[in-house]
């Protein structure tokens, strides 16, 4: 899938673009809103019933913990109370998910949030039987092709702070003198292909020589074997690694081996105040907000939303001063202020690499990026779609 | 010793369910005494010594060892107390070493010291003339070897009173008298001894007879006063001539010729080695043998559950057509039908009528858990047509069953497990009659029946035999097997050491023969297919 | 490939290795007495529920001292994952209940009073999650022998921390005692035979109990060392289902070892190695098929064993069957 | 001398346990709902100690199980499985071949069907493609279950063992294809198999799959099976007695494998009704710990199928009512396992008071004394 039809699907960059010269055209509006969902009165903030369904609970202090604070930051914002938030906590990617759906829709909520990738599947049906109810569905990329107008996608431009992330990793595996960095990731799919494209970009672009390694865990929140692709890609010679996985385990294992480590999705400092330097993260409360406010004021909620930097949906957790490499603070200041700016597009040519098989890792075709051309990530969909393994990355699937 | 009484057992009772094993049993056993508890099958004497050695708890009534009540909880008050059991069947791990074995579950310092232990069985045996090796492994022990540790193990334990149940039964005559001078020994010593037996030995080696019969104790009498004959009245309770009919029947047709017939066990050893004979449709052809000679490797054997080592042959001739057997017309070669490499359904297929009656009756001739009807239908099941089974005849059989031999029980739907002994065996030895068979084999038919079921049974095979039916019967009562088998075959050690006819040998002969082959004269397989080619043509 | 580095292999393997050694010598002392227990997933969980409360709850009351949260992390979990084998024992020992049956009712009992917990426990927090300091963590990770830093094989020491070191002692003990003693030959008789053991004095129900109870506590290390361990575990917070079926792994591995403690290291070695070393050698195999290996392997003993029959590599004779003395 | 056995008396032990046989169906089915509700005391006991009322608790678990519509149909989509994977348990068990393998086999029929539905939704119509996909579901759990029955028949290889390892090889074979050459191609290449087309699902009838319907009839067939034909009948004696069978004259390996093939097959048939009536892909919980729950119901149920039906119900509501309590109480969902576990102690414990008889010191018969 992943890099083998590239002209199918989500991944596709731009309709009716070949998949190997992406979208030169400048990105058509996040909230793209082709199919806007019904609108009517709003709810008023007292009958405002909400439901969050997870793949893991708070305490992974990682994925589901930062859909958790966006939430309860929503609820602030909108002046509702925990009350009227429904959760479901590790609903699997099966007919449980279903189950679990159908409780909160029997619980009253009006609008459900689902925040697992593989509960798309299980949360379409469901829409299509409850019209009046709205789905939200988060890292997903099927509302756009589903004939219902109550189910959506969302996501964040991710990409862009793991961009501002891959600086400081550079800067600090400049100053170790080890350019190799490693990368812990979930899936070879594009959500974590673009991540880590982003996040060797950004190192790249301050330490020109780095090669990046990627171990995959195959699995979300599977904090020990995090921990063990974390200590695998450390024993590999990685002196710098980051992950898009849902735990601390690769932080806490790279203080343990002595390694430095970029976090996702929480501050990763207290866990690792020896190794964490700093963490990308999603501020899904900007989308919360923006969602529970359509539904009091009845307006639509977009098919597809997608956020970046520039509003405000990813940042930089705090910089852990004690331990990154001297100008870290300026570099990436100087990177921000191109994206506040400049509309800096990360993936910007030349690029070189190839379009891979997902279940083998191997090379399909060669695929490059022009020189002044740029990959319009997150353009068409709120789900990523950069799916191509660049020079200096090794992508280990076996 | 100040007290003489080593052991007194005082209104013992024990209830199983609704079995009543031991009813209100009291007993005496003096120091250096050698007691026979003397009774029949299922009396109850392995209950009682199960008791004293802590295996069971009475229900009520009192045990006294050296004058003093005591309670015996479980086998390690047995212990304390200075009481050791040898069970009949031997209670061993197999993959521990004999030492290992010797000293299970005794207290000393956290770590085994083989050596320590090694030296102190090696006194033991010394003492009393054992011959032991500490280091080998019980699965490759003799049964003689196996009974040895067992009463080493006793003896290490420091036990003054000995409880052996059955122990001869699996020995050799030669093992049986080692084991008596070891008792003596021990009685010499001041050891208080029990032995349990059936009949045969207790003359020979006890002071003492005490006799239980279906739970109840009947008396205690000096050997030196008694002969078998009072004792066997006072086991089974009235005066017995086993005076068994033995009809002859009209025709005597050859019915089974077993041909170099060798099985092997499990673990390789030669159960059976090269036995030949023939076996006659209108006689009871008797098995005589030490337990564990190939008696039920041979049944087995013939019955197709066995595996016989090639050059073997067991041929089957079936009655001529006009005889009343069966009903039907059997086609089956006249000149045999090789029943050696088939199954029990291919030897059913071609139209043997094989009846068996097993040794192990709720563990092989019958389904414990299942009623009457279920187990009548046991042979039959495949009967008719379709994916179903008929339950009508298995269940008309059941009935007719309990009405002709009397068989005692709730109704057809009870499970046979809670029948008593007596009763499974009548609906086994009913449902395998009524298969109409050509040869009926059984073994120990009358094992745990009291005398009047014994004599339905006997009666049955008589009615078989007049049939024109060709019957086997293992059994272990040599009275019986001489009052009611036309011939009897003699096993030992697996082979077969003669075949004697039943009206004009003697007990003493058949016991001989089953301790010893002839001399030289080692029943090879050609003369005994000769012997019996001879008695065929006699008849014909 | 070319950066192939050995020792961080092996530490790794060692590291995955150890909570399926605790599971396989607790299984090990437990069907030495002749119970079968499937619950072995669910002791994991308890243990791991357990060993995680109990220092975090001493964190909670301002307790510092990393000496008391580890003692108070082996004992909690020792005696919840027992508690749990406790409950098998009354069940299949006393009341005679089919093992296979009770077994795997206590994992699924055991997985829910584990992420029960876990989740209640934690939802008592402001946090939202139980979760133990580093300090704590830092105990129970940090070599025992120093040399970090060393490189080489220096830094495979570095990284043993106390539990890989509990684990080998225990199982040295293990092979000492079941082989060396005379109550791990008693032992051994209960499994082989009750009747047998019983007629030889021996208390086989006490027995029976001990060596259930203290292997399911030994269960339970397994998975406190899952709850702590930050390389091969969750690194001292509460997670989803974190035993995550390595409690099935270590039933596979009682048999893959012959029900011997000592061949139990070798196998917890070689099944911690398999599970990691996809992420250090490249053999180009899809890592779900990896996976597997070691099922397949267990597999393969499973039925050497059967076929080669040999006496003293059998399952305890009496294994998966109730004693009662008076049953014929 | 009677004040002397009354000294022995007195020293006997505490409680001595013997059999008893007395005991009528109503009164042990009386024991066992006893049990029951024992657990359940329990099981409020942790509730009253997380701060809620365990009676509103419980309504609420029957309410959101059995008191709407929806909650009934999750609860029914959920008994489904479990009762079709009990079913397939039963004839191994009651042969005393204890297959705990049903999880494995289930998955087995999982992929098979969903290598159909992807490959060949195209190709053929519903009725014929569920046809498909539903035999060879059923011929792919019969393979699973063939192999440890062939080695059992063979060697004597222990068959708990290798059914709990066939399990995971099962899982491992699952996640390959699902992470490999089954992925959906369609999606950003995250590992999921698609959604099955339409034709290749189960149509539901009265709102739930069709698979319940399935079930039911296989419980009346498993019910007549193991009653009245030859080759239940063979089981039961296989089961009792392997000399006997032999005795008898069946060929007890045959029978081994030919029933391990059955329960295989039913299990497998779990697996198609999951992934085309339920879930319409396939994933690594597809089987989700069925196979296992599944024994203790089959179990608790005496291998009874009609009993089945209800004990499987019941494990059912507590799952689906587990989810509602989370949703109403913020009880954790785990709630469910927890309680399922404590009931299932309570009902294997309680086998024992039917079976035997306790006799407390000085209370022994009288009518002996
Ligand atoms: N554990 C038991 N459970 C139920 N009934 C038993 C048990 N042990 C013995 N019985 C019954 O108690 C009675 C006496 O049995 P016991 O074994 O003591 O007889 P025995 O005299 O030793 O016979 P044998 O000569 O066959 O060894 C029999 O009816 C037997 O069926
Ligand atoms: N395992 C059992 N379960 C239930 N009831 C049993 C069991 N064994 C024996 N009984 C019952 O106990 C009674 C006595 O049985 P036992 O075998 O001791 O009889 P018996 O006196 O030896 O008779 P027989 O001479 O017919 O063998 C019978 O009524 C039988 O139904
Ligand atoms: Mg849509
Ligand atoms: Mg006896």
């Amino acid at each position: 899938a992943c890099g083998d039809k590239p002209s199918e699907g989500g991944q596709s960059p731009a309709p009716g673009t070949d998949s190997s010269t992406p979208a030169t055209t400048p990105a058509t509006p996040d909230d793209a809103g082709q199919s806007p969902a019904p609108s009517g009165a709003g709810i008023a903030a007292a009958d405002l019933k909400i439901g969050l369904v997870m793949i893991g609970e708070e305490n992974d202090n990682g994925y589901n913990y930062n859909h958790m604070v966006g939430m309860e930051e929503a609820l602030a914002n909108c002046g509702l109370s925990k009350d009227q938030l429904v959760i479901k906590r590790n609903v699997g990617e099966d007919a449980g998910c279903t189950t679990a759906i159908q409780e909160c829709i029997d619980a009253g909520a009006q609008i459900i949030f689902c925040n697992s990738f593989g509960h798309e599947q299980f949360m379409i049906p469901l829409a299509e039987e409850n019209p009046d109810i709205q789905f939200c569905h988060a890292t997903g990329y099927q509302a756009s092709q589903t004939e219902n107008t109550n189910d959506h996608n969302y996501f964040t431009k991710i990409f862009e702070a793991r961009y501002l992330a891959g600086i400081a990793a550079g800067l600090k595996a400049k100053e170790i003198n080890n350019p190799k960095l490693g990368y812990v990731g979930a899936f070879p799919f594009a959500e974590v292909v673009s991540g880590f494209t982003a996040f060797y970009l950004g190192a790249k672009s301050v330490y020109p020589e780095v090669t990046m390694e990627v171990q995959y865990t195959n699995s979300w929140s599977d904090a020990a074997l995090e921990a063990q692709v974390a200590k695998a890609l450390i024993d590999n010679g990685c002196g710098v690694i980051s992950q898009h996985s849902d735990t601390t385990a690769p932080a806490t294992t790279a203080q343990n081996a002595g390694a430095f480590q970029v976090g996702y999705n929480a501050d990763m400092i207290d866990a690792a105040p020896e190794a964490s330097l700093v963490s990308a993260r999603v501020d899904w409360g900007v989308y919360y907000t923006f969602a529970l406010n359509c539904m009091m004021n009845g307006e639509e909620i977009p098919t597809d939303w997608c956020q970046g930097f520039k509003d405000g949906a990813v940042y930089l957790s705090r910089l852990n001063e004690a331990i990154i490499a001297p100008g870290t603070q300026e570099a990436i200041e100087a990177a921000e202020k191109k994206f506040m700016e400049e509309d800096f597009h990360v993936f910007s040519g030349p690029l070189n690499g190839y379009e891979f098989d997902s279940s083998t890792g191997d090379k399909v075709a060669d695929w490059s990026l022009a020189e002044g051309d740029f990959y319009d990530e997150s353009g068409e969909a709120s789900a990523p779609s950069f799916c191509w393994i660049i020079d200096g990355i090794t992508n280990t699937i076996k | 010793m100040e007290e003489r009484t080593a052991i007194r057992l005082k209104d013992i009772t024990k209830t199983f369910g609704e079995v009543v094993a031991n009813d209100a049993v009291s007993l005496d056993v003096d120091w250096g005494e050698i007691l026979a508890l003397l009774g029949e099958n299922g009396s109850g004497k392995t209950t009682l010594m199960n008791m004293l050695s802590g295996i069971y708890f009475p229900d009520s009534g009192e045990i006294q060892v050296d004058g003093k009540t005591v309670t015996v909880r479980s086998p390690k008050d047995a212990f304390g107390l200075g009481i050791g059991m040898i069970h009949q069947h031997f209670k061993l791990v197999d993959v521990l070493t004999a030492a290992e074995n010797i000293i299970l579950g005794l207290k000393g310092q956290g770590k085994l010291d083989r050596k320590a232990v090694a030296r102190d069985i090696k006194a033991i045996s010394e003492k009393y003339g054992f011959d032991i090796d500490p280091g080998q492994k019980i699965y490759d022990m003799s049964v003689s070897q196996k009974q040895t540790v067992e009463i080493v193990k006793v003896l290490y334990r420091g036990a003054n009173i000995l409880i052996l149940d059955e122990p001869t039964a699996v020995l050799t005559p030669q093992e049986t008298d080692k084991l008596f001078a070891i008792l003596r020994n021990m009685k010499a010593d001041g050891k208080a001894i029990i032995i349990t037996h059936k009949l045969h030995e207790v003359m020979d080696i006890s002071d003492k007879v005490a006799v239980l019969r279906k739970g109840k104790y009947i008396g205690t009498v000096n050997t030196s006063e008694t002969d078998p004959q009072r004792l066997t009245d006072m086991m089974v309770g009235r005066a017995v001539s086993l005076d068994i009919d033995r009809p002859r029947a009209e025709h005597r047709n050859l019915r089974l010729e077993v041909e170099n017939l060798t099985v092997l066990s499990g673990e390789g050893v030669k159960m059976l080695s090269g036995v030949s004979f023939s076996a006659f449709g209108g006689e009871i052809l008797g098995i005589a043998g030490i337990a564990g000679s190939g008696q039920k490797e041979l049944l087995e054997a013939i019955a197709g559950l066995q595996k016989a080592q090639a050059g073997a042959h067991i041929r089957y001739f079936p009655p001529e057509s006009e005889e009343p057997i069966a009903g039907k017309h059997i086609p089956v070669k006249r000149d045999g039908e090789e029943l050696v490499g088939k199954n029990p359904t291919q030897i059913e297929k071609i139209g043997v009528s094989l009846a068996f009656v097993p040794e192990d009756r709720l563990g092989m001739g019958l389904v414990a858990g299942m009623d009457m009807v279920d187990n009548m239908m046991l042979k039959t099941y495949k009967n008719g047509r379709g994916p179903l089974v008929d339950r009508r005849p298995p269940k008309k059989l059941a009935e007719d069953l309990i009405s002709e031999l009397e068989i005692v029980t709730p109704g057809v739907g009870t499970p046979v497990r809670k029948l008593s002994g007596g009763n499974v065996q009548k609906v086994l030895v009913g449902r395998e009659i009524a298969s109409s068979p050509t040869v009926l084999m059984t073994a120990y038919p009358v094992r745990g029946l009291d005398i009047n079921s014994s004599y339905t049974i006997y009666h049955l095979l008589n009615e078989q035999k007049m049939k024109g039916v060709a019957v086997l019967l293992v059994g272990e009562d040599l009275d019986v097997l001489l009052e009611l088998c036309d011939r009897i075959l003699v096993l030992c050690g697996g082979k077969i050491s003669g075949i004697v006819d039943g009206r004009s040998t003697t007990k003493e002969e058949v016991g001989l023969m089953m301790t010893h082959l002839p001399g030289g004269r080692e029943a090879s397989a050609v003369s005994v297919l000769q012997a019996g080619r001879t008695e065929r043509g006699e008849d014909q | 490939m070319g950066d192939f580095n050995l020792a961080g292999f092996l530490t790794a393997a060692v590291l995955a290795g150890v909570p399926l050694l605790f599971g396989t010598l607790g299984e090990i002392l437990t069907e030495k007495s002749g119970n079968l227990n499937l619950g072995v997933e669910g002791m994991m969980f308890m243990g791991a529920v357990g060993g995680l409360a109990g220092p975090y709850f001493y964190e909670q009351v301002g307790g510092t001292s990393q000496i008391i949260a580890v003692l108070l992390g082996l004992v909690l979990a020792f005696l919840c994952a027992a508690f749990g084998a406790f409950l098998y024992s009354v069940l299949t020992i006393t009341l005679r209940a089919n093992q296979n049956v009770t077994g795997l009712a206590l994992t699924i009992f055991g997985t829910g009073f584990a992420n029960f917990f876990g989740e209640a426990i934690g939802s008592t927090n402001a946090s939202n999650y139980m979760s133990v300091g580093k300090p704590t963590v830092d105990a129970f990770n940090n070599g025992i022998m120093g040399l970090k830093g060393a490189g080489g094989v220096g830094d495979f020491f570095a990284s043993m921390n106390f539990m890989v070191v509990l684990g080998l002692l225990l199982a040295g003990f293990l092979a000492w005692f079941l082989g060396r003693s005379r109550k791990g030959l008693n032992l051994r008789s209960v499994g082989e035979s009750p009747a047998t053991a019983d007629a030889a004095g021996i208390n086989v129900t006490a027995y029976k109990y001990l060596a259930t109870v203290l292997g399911g506590g030994i269960c339970g290390l397994g998975g406190l060392y899952i709850v702590m361990n930050a390389s091969s575990g969750v690194g001292g917070t509460w997670v989803h289902n974190c035993v995550g079926g390595r409690g099935w792994i270590a039933v596979a591995l009682v048999i893959f070892a012959t029900w011997s403690p000592t061949r139990a290291i070798l196998g917890s070695l070689v099944f911690g190695a398999l599970s990691i070393m996809r992420l250090y050698i490249n053999l180009g195999i899809p890592a779900q098929i990896y996976s597997i290996f070691p099922y397949i392997a267990t597999v393969i003993v499973l039925i050497a064993v059967s076929m080669r029959r040999k006496r003293e590599n059998q399952p305890p004779n009496s294994l998966g069957l109730a004693y009662f003395r008076e049953e014929r | 001398m009677s004040s002397q056995v009354k000294a022995a008396a007195l020293r006997e032990p505490l409680v001595r346990i013997a059999k008893r046989t007395d005991i009528s169906k109503g009164q042990a089915w009386a024991i066992r709902a006893a049990a029951i509700l024992l657990a359940l005391v329990a099981g409020g006991l942790i509730v009253l100690a997380m701060g809620h009322n365990p009676f509103l608790v419980y309504a609420d678990m029957a309410g959101g199980a059995l008191g709407n519509k929806t909650g009934l149909k999750e609860t029914v989509k959920i008994a489904v499985p479990l009762l079709g994977a009990a079913l397939a348990i039963a004839p191994a068990f009651k042969m005393k071949f204890w297959n705990i393998g049903a999880e494995g086999q289930i998955l087995a029929g999982g992929i098979a069907a969903t290598y159909f539905a992807l490959f060949w939704a195209d190709k053929l119509p519903q009725v014929p493609l569920l046809l498909l996909m539903f035999l060879a579901a059923a011929v792919a759990g019969a393979f699973w279950g063939l192999i440890p029955a062939v080695f059992k028949a063979k060697w004597g290889t222990n068959e708990t063992l290798f059914t709990l390892m066939l399990n995971y090889i099962a899982l491992g074979i699952e996640q390959y294809l699902q992470n490999g050459p089954w992925k959906d191609t369609k999606g950003t290449g995250f590992p999921i198999i698609a959604q099955f087309a339409k034709g290749a699902r189960l149509p539901k009838v009265f709102g739930v799959h069709a698979g319940w319907i399935i079930v039911l009839i296989f419980v009346v067939l498993m019910f007549l099976y193991l009653r009245y034909t030859k080759q239940g009948y063979e089981i039961s004696v296989v089961g009792e007695s392997e000399p006997t069978a032999r005795y008898a004259g069946m060929n007890v390996s045959k029978i081994i494998i030919r029933t391990m093939c059955i329960s295989g097959a039913i299990a497998g048939v779990v697996g198609f009704m999951t992934v085309s009536g339920a879930d319409y892909t396939l994933n690594a919980n597809t089987a989700g710990g069925v196979g296992f729950t599944a024994i203790t119901v089959a179990w608790l149920a005496k291998l009874n199928p009609i009993v089945m039906v209800f004990i499987a119900a019941f494990l059912a509501v507590l799952t689906k009512g587990s989810g509602t309590i989370q949703t109403n109480f913020g009880i954790p969902k785990s709630m469910a396992d927890v309680l399922t576990g404590i009931i299932l102690f309570f009902m294997l414990g309680c086998e024992f008071f039917i079976n035997y008889r306790l006799i407390f010191r000085g209370k022994g018969e009288a009518h002996h004394g």
